[in-house]
């Protein structure tokens, strides 16, 4: 059941990941977006199947809820149309294409002569408390860190957006 | 159940094939906002890997981790769509090729 | 004149006592509905609208019909005026044409071929009536128009002038062949 | 996993999905004729289907309290022309209005109706992390309204889109904010025990504990779900009808009937956050139930916390004015957010003082 879950969820997530990228009907970017939203939806569940189920709920909350909607917004206030289908630079596109491949043949090279370390069962179990505890006692430092981050670059959108300062 | 069993290395090649999607999405498209969501794909590959370590290695850490990356990520997410937009004021375009006045 | 804004105290601000207030009378709706049976239409009209037909008001704008006149005569000149000035573009007018026949009554050169308005185009707005130089089209009373095809509710020359009934006006026309009789040569002289 | 759990898992999605769309049926026809009364109107009182005669006594009194409105209101959006404009982006049209349907039934899933039948919880996930669930979805709902504004590609539906989806973000998080005091009060995310903190007496119930929090997340449950006075997205006035102008038939009742659903789900939210849920604290009506009677009863006691706060989300659409705009955004982010905050700090230092 679960394997199967697994199956259905990497395979859609990459197909949706794949539509995002290179959407072979359109080039609109609202669609790209909105199979990026598929893709992390996906993703949410195969974080559900590691049973890190804060980690999908946040997923869900912050990518799909927030951040895609930012997207989305972005691109309906530009107006952005369609990319026009330019002339491709039949040398960067070849180039890219097979750095992007090389990459991933190396990583599953890696991947296939990797030993696992540990016992390669599943063993944690999504434990939200004890995240919690980690995220306020062990990791608390980088915690309040990243809320400064957080608070610096609301400033900065905030700056960047204004017409002019006065 | 159906004689395969899922193990990290399965996650493991998920993560890297949404991985490279994202760089290809990088590579290919000339449309910064698409652009863009390629990094993000390639963000959210990167949490794959590190929740599935994190279960199979038996340690919260990997999750830690991820949580940092998302909120790091919607902050990255909000300061780079305002420097879009501040961008399409200024230049009206929102295309990587128009964006050459660096070039020689 | 501008009027100053005062400015909102505390409890304004609050919203609290504006929402109580709010609540207060819509409870007092509520209850006099539902507990007392008591409705606007049947304190004023003693009941709804099937059963109770209502009561056309003076000056009411309903559907524009053509009108004859006291003699029983075509009024519309096929001038096209209100066709132009249509907003929704519901009147169509087919004009007699060059060959076609001359209108039924004295004075006027033509009348229309054809006249139909759409009613499910018009929006009840009167410029016809406003714009016509010859009294010849009115809103009327009708207010429920229905019907179950969209070509029954294309109404034609003849139904409309069915629909519209004389109209007991001043006759413009009669009234310049008068003043013209009152004068010596007419008509006038073939010169 | 085992087959009995996915069996029963079925059962009770099916049983709360017919009761949910039969509620939002019934809850157009309870605004109708609320809104009637406060208008001092009758209301629907025709809809006269050929069995009502045969119902001994019953019958005319059901046809004049509208009993079977929803049935011909339902008969007519699926009988009507379904029109679509030749300007619209098609497949965005398509998915819209279900993508606005869908997020209302999904929070659902997270919710206690009730205590137990049996050994089942009466709960379809028990989740560990059931209100960050619920947010998340509630989160999704902007896709739809957002995408109807776009795919009908005319000024004021796209117009209505881009107002509700920065109005539904603004006040995701104040929702969010407001009620992070509850869960620092419970010491977990899970709505059962959400519900297991409130039970003993009256004042355990968190709408007074925490009523700051209840008032913040009333004021933006009525902001997420696009109601009065916070409707701006659809201002009929100023927008013609907001997203949903091109919509026709069922698409239209879709989007109409997940307005619906959102207050349903955001009340059974309400009822489980701020008013205990399923429990009531007199004769012992908030243990988990040992009996089928008492289980049944407690699902009733829900419906019922349920159906009043329904009722109070309706009421107040035509006891309020619409807001402007700029208020709105004002009210969110300097005052409820704020407010919020504060909240969350004065619950927390309280608990620290308490606990230390």
């Amino acid at each position: 059941m679960t394997d199967l879950l697994f199956v259905l969820f990497s395979a859609l997530a990459l197909l949706c990941g794949f539509l995002t990228v290179a959407n072979p009907f359109t080039r609109s970017p609202v669609a790209s977006a909105l199979f990026l939203v598929l893709t992390m939806v996906w993703l949410a569940g195969l974080f559900v199947l590691l049973h890190a189920f804060f980690i999908a709920a946040v997923q869900i909350l912050v990518y799909a809820g927030a951040v895609m909607v930012l997207f989305l917004f972005v691109i309906m206030l530009l107006d952005l149309r369609e990319e026009e289908r330019r002339r491709w630079n039949r040398f960067g596109v070849a180039a890219g294409l097979i750095s992007v491949l090389g990459l991933l043949g190396i990583t599953a090279v890696t991947l296939l002569r990797a030993t696992p370390d540990g016992t390669g069962d599943a063993q944690l179990e999504g434990a939200t408390h004890a995240l919690g505890l980690m995220l306020f006692r062990q990791y608390l430092l980088p915690f309040e860190i990243v809320s400064v981050l957080l608070l610096v670059a609301m400033l900065g959108v905030i700056l960047l957006s204004k017409r002019e300062l006065k | 159940m159906t004689g395969m069993h899922i193990g990290l290395e399965h996650y493991l090649f998920v993560s890297a094939a949404l991985f490279c999607l994202g760089l290809l999405g990088v590579v290919l498209r000339r449309n910064l906002l698409v652009l863009y969501m390629g990094l993000e794909l390639m963000l959210n590959a990167s949490n794959l890997a590190l929740v599935a370590f994190s279960r199979f290695l038996n340690h919260l850490n990997g999750q830690v981790m991820v949580f940092f990356i998302i909120t790091v990520a919607a902050a990255e997410v909000a300061v780079g769509l305002a420097l879009i937009v501040a961008l399409y004021r200024k230049r009206q375009t929102a295309h990587v090729e128009d964006l050459a006045s660096l070039k020689l | 004149m501008i009027v100053e804004r005062k400015p909102l105290n505390l409890a304004e601000r609050l919203y609290i006592p504006a929402v109580a207030n709010g609540f207060k009378v819509t409870w007092r709706h509520f209850k006099r509905t539902l507990f007392e049976g008591r409705t606007a239409a049947g304190d004023t009209a003693g009941g709804f609208h099937p059963e109770v037909p209502w009561r056309v008001g003076e000056g009411y704008r309903g559907a524009p019909y053509l009108v004859r006149d006291q003699d029983g005569a075509t009024k519309c000149v096929s001038c096209q005026l209100c066709e132009f000035v249509c907003p929704p573009k519901a009147i169509r007018i087919t004009p007699p044409g060059p060959d076609g026949a001359p209108a039924d009554r004295r004075n006027a050169e033509k009348m229309p071929r054809e006249f139909e308005i759409n009613m499910l185009r018009c929006i009840f707005c009167g410029y016809c009536q406003e714009v016509c130089p010859e009294e010849a089209i009115f809103l009327q009373r009708d207010y429920s128009l229905s019907g179950t095809s969209r070509a029954e509710m294309i109404y034609d020359k003849e139904k409309l002038l069915a629909l519209g009934g004389a109209h007991a006006g001043l006759r413009k026309w009669k009234q310049k062949e008068d003043e013209a009789r009152a004068q010596e040569a007419f008509p006038p002289a073939a010169s | 996993m085992d087959w009995q759990f996915l069996a029963f898992s079925l059962a009770k999605i099916l049983v709360v999905f017919a009761v949910v769309m039969t509620m939002v049926a019934y809850a157009v026809l309870v605004e109708r004729k609320v809104s009637a009364f406060i208008q001092d109107r009758v209301g629907p009182n025709r809809a006269n289907p050929f069995f009502a005669r045969y119902i001994p006594y019953l019958g005319m009194k059901l046809v004049r309290w509208g009993i079977f409105q929803p049935m011909a209101d339902a008969l007519k959006a699926i009988l009507k022309e379904d029109y679509t404009p030749a300007h619209v982006r098609k497949v965005y049209f398509w998915i819209a209005p279900a993508l606005a349907m869908v997020p209302a039934l999904l929070t659902l899933a997270v919710i206690p109706f009730g205590s137990q039948l049996g050994a089942q919880k009466m709960v379809i996930a028990d989740l560990d992390v059931g209100v960050l669930y619920t947010f998340g979805i509630v989160s999704l709902g902007v896709y739809g309204i957002v995408l109807a504004g776009y795919a009908a590609n005319s000024k004021y539906p796209f117009l209505g889109g881009i107002r509700s989806s920065a109005q539904m973000i603004s006040y995701e998080i104040a929702m969010g904010l407001s009620v992070i005091p509850v869960f620092l009060l419970v010491g977990s995310l899970n709505l059962s025990d959400v519900i297991g903190a409130q039970s003993g007496s009256l004042l355990a119930w968190h709408v007074f504990k925490q009523p700051v929090a209840f008032f913040v997340f009333l004021v933006a449950a009525f902001a997420e779900t696009n109601r009065l006075p916070f409707d701006l997205p659809e201002a009929e006035t100023e927008l013609v009808g907001g997203y949903h102008t091109e919509y026709s038939s069922m698409k239209f009742a879709l989007f109409f009937l997940g307005e619906y659903a959102a207050m349903i789900s955001v009340s059974a939210m309400m009822v489980t956050l701020f008013f205990g849920g399923w429990t009531l604290p007199f004769l012992g009506l908030d243990q988990p139930a040992q009996s089928l009677w008492v289980g049944l009863l407690h699902i009733l006691i829900f419906f019922l916390k349920l159906c009043v706060l329904l009722v109070g989300i309706i009421w107040v659409r035509w006891m309020l004015p619409r807001f402007r705009y700029d208020q709105l955004m004002d009210l969110g982010w300097r005052r409820f957010i704020p407010v919020a905050l504060a909240n969350i700090v004065v619950t927390a230092g309280v608990l620290a003082m308490m606990h230390r």
